[in-house]
């Protein structure tokens, strides 16, 4: 490899940009796939084979050639951007995840801090689109999402900061090798490292409003949230946005709290262990999602301020005590 | 690039901030042009950082975006305060004070 | 050295066009989204200027979180559903002479100063050096900082208490 | 020996120690009567130690340090025992002790809690006044000096819901400070040249002419202004009719036998240092002689018995001054004994019969003497005590004096004073026909008083005979000025044409009143308005405080005032203005800050290179 970084972080992006879109796009029929053997139903089969293989290319095509509508009320420009700012930050995110070591776009040294960072930024793509559709529902909605967001953010970022603080690093290759040797993860730290992890799977569920928190979805009173003026190709790049993101963070949590790439095996089986892994953290909170009833605005806030909150400050405290006392992995 | 060049653009964006909330009549509106201002407060304190190799400017704009967040959280706060008393966030229209 | 004026220019004029606009914008929505432009370009500047560690927080912080509050005190304030949020300015020329004269005012001391050059690197583990700073000889002023942002939680917690 | 000490501490502590009881126990005081009997145990006691101190007739000095300073202290306290105090002593206490007597009956229509805060005045006079004769210092002489001047004050307004009282008062407590001024600035100027306030080295020094001359004249003169306040000398001496509108007892204890003498026992006792000034010496005389008369004069045309006594103690007064001022204080202070007694005795005599008839207007009594004996016989006594009839106590003092006088070859006072013993038997006979003799003109049925009055008023009486008798029989005390032999023949008959011709006009009749004044119209016309001099200090008053009191109240409304004003106003304009810069728009602030930062700026750019 004699490319100059500059050429070789385009190449990298190109790669692992088109690589997200694959996956995304199967990742979604994974789990309708998933969401109708819970439901005891077959899911998707027809389109394509064997399953319905093809069905995302299938939706994707139809989403495109769709005709696109915008309202006559809507605030044109902000409407039109909201899908691109939406959808940025969500792929921005794997910018500083390594799939193997040196296999990845950036390895910034502040790897999860760019991560947490991004990711907060797409709140304004959600909000923009909410807005911009002049439509109460998506603006109630994006309400809602803001409300949420905000709430979720401080638990969220606490929650991903106790492995970042247990290896003494933000550098998510430094993070990976912290893990490495038997039961090693993070996940099996005793008790910071469960219920860290438990922390950061409520905290995701909310931050990408899923059930039980897709209070700024809810089709029986938003009808769809922000993007029920949405159509066509805008549609999709949100789709696309969301899965992306629900994509990333499950890439963060394995890589967080699962060890990342580490796994028997060769070394150039690495990127399928992260994979593997980031898809059952991917399961984890599908399994989630078709598990639980939506809960109510008041207690979603409850949850957050008075149990995630606190609960995740005190794991990082604990984890600094930790490592502070010298029983971490850090320095 | 020279330190001019950042210095140079962090006056520029302070003037514009400072044009902005001279000028403003929405209480909203002014606290952008604060925000603008301190934001080219940070360019300075990182570029100065940077040029002269000294940690202080980093860490002070550090503190700069956290006050200023704090800040931006109390103001909002008192604009709403403001708006639920009133029915109104225009600057020009706040002037108890008027001697 | 090329990518970096290019960068730097883009960087600059986005940075003062959106600027620009978040003051002189009509639609107060549509100058907060300029305003999250402008914030995000400032954290390309700091890209720029070596301090990634710098560029997470402004976004983190700023874009994030700024920008976050402020809609939603626009939403606070502005009826929710509604006409467009017009908002005019007031002495617009008083206002351009004054800020023009701060510009003319500063830049004359930008003149007057020396060239700097950059150390040829950035200080290398720019995080761990800012981490122990702040717990070294900038102590006292983080605690001083933890205090002062208790007290706004405070008073936006008491401003925004229900009217009893 | 320790009792030489102890008992005029006694003597002086007594009262005190009633004052105290009954000034911070109010229960105590507000029981009236036994306040009264408290105070009354109190100077009767120090009574029976002043006769003691007197009887045995030792001398004493105590003193005790005050004012601490380097080289020794700069004042000091203490008591003074000499015959001079002693006899002051005796006199004081006896007549407190009897007019507090007397005061049980008169002031029994008195609410108690009033009656108690009268007994508590009583007692701090006693203590001020045994205080101010045992001083042995200037300084500690003007402190109970001024104490007896509160008394005076407190007990002239004892009625102090009487507007006249009240004002009486006040004019009683002004007038006298007046004078006081002077006394406090001439003692502090003495003690600027001396650098003592002790009478005891004072007369040393003047025994050795130690006593720098220069200004001492002027010292003196200034001393000497405080007993022309206190005694009531001309023309000073217009407070003390005026002071007859407290109750009749005080009158004849504080107005009459003690506190009015103050100053005549300052000159007295001061006389070593008075010798030192005849300038001064000279103006006593002269004063006190033209007092005599004046005062005289004025009780001739007087109605109110009251006012007739306290014209005669003017009198009096004017007489032991003079005596002072002639260098034959010894007489002075005799005189001052004996008129004391039957002054007080006086003095009580009209309290019973206005207590009796209810007025003070001669012209409403009349025929008294047969509704009260007991009075009109003690009445007379002391009348002709007054008047100079011998063998009585006020024969020999009188006649002393104007031997003193005659001695000094001061025939112009003499004629004086001899003009005025003969106005004394006059008016005050005057006084004695219109209210015992003749018709009755009183309602209501006049009686004697009862014996808590009638007992202090024979006491003073017997005394005043026995006084007389004793120098009548034991010869003149006074042997420095032996008097020429027709001295006593010629004065007794000035006292019988004065009493003569009273009788001629108010009981006889045989010489109408109104004809002599009209053939004396001048003076008549003059003594009827007090020649004067209560219009002029009215006038001059009203001329010169009040003007003085207009130059500054016109200069304080519209100089200073107006100075305030205009600034005031400019002020006022000046916010005006400026409070239009205060728009409280905040972005209009924000300029300010702006135009702030430009300034520093551009100072920053071409001044601070």
């Amino acid at each position: 490899m004699t490319l100059p970084p500059i050429a070789f972080q385009a190449l990298m992006a190109f790669i692992v940009l088109n690589a997200i879109l694959v996956v995304v796009a199967y990742v979604t029929l994974l789990e309708r796939k998933f969401a109708a053997r819970m439901q005891s139903r077959i899911g998707p089969y027809y389109v394509g084979w064997p399953h319905g293989w093809l069905q995302p290319i299938a939706d994707a095509l139809k989403l495109m050639m769709k005709e696109d509508v915008v309202p006559d009320a809507a605030d044109r420009w902000v409407y039109n951007l909201a899908p691109i700012v939406f959808l940025v930050p969500c792929l921005l995110i794997f910018a500083t995840i390594p799939f193997a070591p040196g296999l990845g776009v950036a390895d910034l040294n502040i790897g999860v801090l760019f991560f947490l960072a991004v990711s907060a930024l797409e709140i304004v793509g959600l909000f923009m689109g909410g807005w911009g559709s002049n439509n109460k529902y998506a603006l109630l909605s994006a309400m809602r999402a803001v409300n949420q967001i905000i709430s979720y953010d401080l638990p969220f970022i606490f929650a991903a900061l106790v492995p970042v603080v247990l290896a003494g690093s933000m550098q998510m290759s430094a993070i990976v090798g912290a893990q490495a040797g038997l039961l090693g993860w993070f996940l099996f730290y005793p008790v910071i490292g469960q219920l860290a992890f438990i922390a950061f799977i409520v905290a995701t569920l909310a931050a990408e409003n899923r059930v039980p928190f897709d209070i700024l979805e809810a089709e029986s009173e938003l009808v769809a949230g922000f993007r029920v003026e949405y159509s066509g190709m805008k549609f999709a790049l949100i789709q696309l946005a969301e899965y992306a993101h629900m994509l990333g963070t499950s890439f963060l949590g394995a890589l967080l709290f699962l060890g990342g790439w580490l796994g028997p095996g060769p070394a150039w089986l690495g990127p399928v262990w992260f994979l593997l892994k980031a898809l059952v953290v991917f399961l984890l909170v599908t399994w989630v999602r078709w598990s639980f009833v939506r809960i109510r605005v008041d207690q979603i806030l409850a949850i957050s301020w008075k149990l995630l909150l606190p609960l995740s400050l005190l794991l990082l405290m604990a984890s600094a005590f930790v490592v502070a006392f010298g029983a971490g992995h850090g320095a | 690039m020279g330190l001019h060049a950042y210095l140079t653009l962090s006056a520029l964006v302070f003037a514009i901030g400072l044009f902005g909330v001279l000028t403003r009549r929405n209480a909203i509106g002014i606290l952008l042009g604060i925000e603008l201002m301190l934001n080219a407060v940070n360019i300075n304190l990182v570029a100065f950082s940077r040029f002269t190799g000294d940690l202080g400017g980093l860490v002070f704009s550090l503190f700069t975006i956290s006050i200023t967040v704090a800040e931006v959280a109390l103001g909002l706060a008192i604009v709403i305060v403001i708006f639920r008393v009133r029915k109104t966030v225009e600057a020009d229209r706040l002037d108890l004070l008027r001697g | 050295m090329i990518v970096e004026t290019v960068g730097f220019a883009v960087v600059a004029v986005v940075l003062l066009a959106s600027s620009l606009a978040v003051v002189l914008t009509k639609n107060l929505f549509h100058a907060v989204l300029y305003l999250a432009a402008a914030l995000v370009s400032t954290a390309g500047i700091f890209l720029l200027l070596a301090s990634p560690f710098l560029f997470a927080v402004q976004l983190l912080l700023y874009a994030g979180g700024v920008v976050t509050i402020v809609v939603f005190a626009i939403m606070l304030t502005e009826r929710l559903v509604g006409e467009r949020i017009a908002q005019t300015s007031r002495d617009i020329v008083n206002g351009a002479i004054v800020a023009a004269a701060v510009l003319v005012a500063v830049i004359g001391f930008l003149v007057q100063a020396p060239a700097m050059t950059p150390p040829a690197t950035a200080v290398a583990e720019q995080t761990v050096a800012i981490g122990k700073a702040l717990v070294g000889p900038f102590a006292v002023p983080l605690e001083l900082l933890g205090l002062l942002l208790v007290a706004a939680l405070l008073g936006a917690v008491y401003f925004a208490r229900a009217e009893d | 020996m320790r009792i030489l000490v102890w008992l005029p501490l006694l003597v002086l502590g007594l009262p005190f120690a009633s004052f105290l009881l009954l000034a911070v126990v109010p229960p105590l005081r507000r029981t009236g009567r036994g306040a009264g009997v408290i105070s009354i145990l109190a100077i009767a006691g120090a009574f029976l130690g002043a006769l003691g101190v007197w009887t045995q007739g030792f001398r004493t000095e105590s003193r005790w340090e005050w004012i601490p300073a380097d080289g020794g202290p700069m004042a000091t306290v203490g008591i003074l025992v000499d015959p001079l105090s002693a006899a002051m002593l005796a006199l004081i206490t006896l007549v407190s002790l009897l007019v507090q007597v007397y005061s049980l009956d008169y002031l029994h229509d008195e609410p108690a809690r009033g009656l108690g805060r009268y007994y508590a005045y009583h007692s701090l006079f006693a203590f001020s006044m045994l205080g101010l004769v045992l001083s042995p210092t200037f300084l500690q002489m003007f402190i109970f000096w001024e104490l007896v001047g509160l008394c005076s004050y407190l007990l002239i307004g004892y009625w102090y819901d009487r507007p006249a009282a009240a004002r009486a008062a006040v004019k009683a407590f002004w007038v006298t400070k007046l004078g006081d001024v002077g006394f406090v600035v001439g003692i502090v100027m003495l003690w600027g040249t001396t650098g003592t306030f002790d009478f005891t080295t004072l007369f040393a020094m003047a025994r050795e002419n130690q006593i720098p001359a220069e200004g001492l004249t002027l010292t003196l003169f200034l001393i000497y202004l405080g007993a022309v306040g206190k005694s009531a000398q001309f023309p000073l001496h217009v407070w003390l009719p005026d002071a007859m509108e407290g109750p009749t007892p005080v009158s004849a204890l504080i107005h009459a036998a003690t506190m009015v003498t103050a100053g005549v026992f300052l000159v007295t006792r001061a006389q070593p240092l008075f010798l030192l000034a005849p300038d001064v010496m000279g103006i006593i005389a002269a004063v006190g002689a033209f007092t005599a008369l004046l005062a005289a004069s004025m009780a001739c045309v007087e109605t109110d018995i009251k006012r007739v006594l306290a014209y005669s103690t003017v009198s009096q007064l004017g007489y032991m001054m003079t005596a002072a001022g002639l260098a034959a204080a010894a007489a002075g202070f005799f005189h001052l004994l004996t008129h004391g007694v039957f002054k007080a005795l006086l003095f009580l005599g009209a309290g019973a019969v206005i207590h009796a008839v209810g007025t003070n207007d001669m012209f409403r009594m009349g025929g008294l003497g047969r509704a009260m004996p007991q009075t009109a016989i003690v009445f007379i006594v002391g009348t002709l005590a007054l008047a100079g009839v011998p063998p009585l106590a006020g024969f020999f003092s009188k006649e002393a004096i104007l031997a003193g006088v005659w001695q000094h070859g001061a025939t112009t006072l003499f004629v004086i004073l001899a003009l005025t013993a003969f106005l004394t038997a006059f008016y005050m006979f005057r006084a004695v026909f219109l209210v015992f003799f003749g018709r009755a003109h009183a309602a209501g049925h006049p009686h004697d008083a009862p014996w808590l009055m009638r007992g202090p008023l024979w006491i003073l009486a017997i005394l005043t005979v026995a006084i007389g008798l004793r120098y009548a029989i034991g010869g003149h005390g006074d042997d420095a000025h032996p008097a020429p032999g027709w001295l006593a023949p010629f004065s007794v008959v000035l006292a019988l044409s004065g009493i003569a011709l009273a009788w001629a006009m108010y009981q006889r009749g045989a010489i109408e009143p109104a004809a002599l004044s009209r053939a004396l119209r001048p003076i008549d016309f003059m003594a009827r308005r007090r020649y004067g001099l209560d219009a002029l200090y009215g006038g001059l008053y009203q001329a010169f405080i009040l003007g003085f009191s207009g130059l500054i109240g016109w200069i304080d409304r519209y100089f200073v005032d107006g100075i305030l004003n205009v600034l005031s106003a400019w002020t006022l304009r000046g916010g005006d203005g400026l409070r239009r810069i205060q728009t409280g728009r905040a972005q209009d602030y924000l300029y300010g800050v702006a135009f702030g930062v430009l300034l520093v700026v551009v100072w920053f750019h071409w001044w601070a290179q």
